[in-house]
């Protein structure tokens, strides 16, 4: 089958002060009358980390570069699952509330296995591979820059609680 | 040649405008950067821990680069915390 | 910590000549403060079956097993995931046009890994296990009942292509 | 006792209300019913296919029965074909 002549993949980093994510746009992208199956993903702020109580947090990001990290995900993905399927991937940055949508990623594809492992091979390389940088705020008052996956390639992860952050 | 850092993340708590300027050889590469944002580091920020930078990368606007590679011509770079999004 | 008052799991069949699937329902049904993860898988009505043109699909259900099974399935989920799992179940029955939506299963748990493999042990369980059937409508005017999973226990699978329909 | 059997999918061809009634012994059990419905078919439904019924379940409305279950109390039975849903 030729690929459509429409972009299959949606990339966008999605400023909360001015704009939101949107889950059902998402459905929307990725659905194309060939499709049987839609896998979505939804990233949304937790009221407790580590026992703690959150009442916000703050995404930080180089959109430049998340825009293009989102792109080669996508391109790996059709790699791996061929020209049929449609990718949307958005990540939230500013400020959020508990319950607010971090991030929305869906993949449509003919058959469910495809369409659940493109949805999990996007979030999981979203999740370690952006440059998107968590800062919790707890009831506290108290604010900490969560400890994350290190984009080094000599050491792909850094150790938990070695305390990164002032 | 003057190199910018732009700063992310847990960076973004010792400088102000997010940023650092630094004087590089045109020759130099990412890992001299690397050794020149620890050395501004030690000088300017005293609540910084070292291991922030040791676990943080250097990118460009396209891509992550690597410790071999060559500062980006128009000497705009930026350095990577740990990644913490989703 | 306590299991939440509101109920944890929806399940339902939904006659599509008077309502429709609600993806934004489903999402909005599993999600919680204190869950972090939502995956849904939303199920269409694809142009293209084994090379013939789809013009629809009808959808047999007998329902009262049908509710039956979802909540035996969501009662599995729980089982598998602990008392922090929301779990969402709709399949629809009747006439289906191409694009519609025949089933949506949503899961919604504090992190992803298990939001993930509670939808999906949702809907390979609804797959293989609920009793709904379709049959399948073509462009040139013949429809035919899918050959699908047997419920025999002696027999898990019928063998493709043996031909059960008439 | 009279035992009605309800017809699902492809059963649904042969019958245009989609329901069977067929006459067995109080004691009879699940494969009882299959085997009195196949003579059911066998006398009634010309173009059936035996490898259906062969690949096809009992039921009540609560559960998938087996062979050796006894007929519900209340006489009302599902035949299920293989399932296709989703």
């Amino acid at each position: 089958m030729d690929a459509p002549a429409a972009p299959r993949h949606h990339c966008a980093v999605v400023d909360i002060a001015t704009d939101k994510l949107d889950p059902a746009a998402a459905l929307e992208f990725v659905s194309d009358p060939g499709f049987g199956g839609i896998t979505m993903f939804v990233g949304r702020v937790r009221d407790l980390n580590h026992g703690r109580v959150v009442t916000g947090v703050s995404y930080d990001m180089f959109d430049a570069l998340a825009l293009n990290g989102f792109a080669e995900i996508a391109a790996r993905g059709e790699a791996q699952f061929g020209p049929k399927l449609k990718l949307y991937i958005a990540h939230a940055k500013g400020r959020l509330g508990i319950g607010d949508l971090a991030v929305v990623v869906a993949a449509g594809t003919p058959h469910r296995d495809e369409a659940f492992r493109a949805c999990r091979l996007a979030i999981e390389a979203v999740k370690h591979e952006s440059p998107v940088w968590k800062q919790e705020h707890y009831a506290d008052g108290d604010s900490v820059w969560s400890e994350g996956c290190s984009l080094c390639g000599h050491d792909a992860h850094a150790p938990a609680g070695e305390g990164l952050a002032p | 040649m003057k190199v910018e850092v732009k700063l992310f993340g847990a960076f973004r708590d010792y400088e102000a405008d997010a940023r650092v300027t630094l004087e590089l050889t045109p020759e130099a590469k990412v890992a001299d950067v690397r050794d020149a944002l620890a050395a501004y580091a030690g000088a300017h920020w005293p609540q910084f821990c070292p291991k922030l930078l040791k676990y943080s990368a250097f990118a460009s606007e396209r891509a992550v680069l690597r410790e071999g590679d060559p500062i980006p011509a128009d000497g705009r770079m930026a350095v990577l915390p740990p990644v913490s999004g989703g």
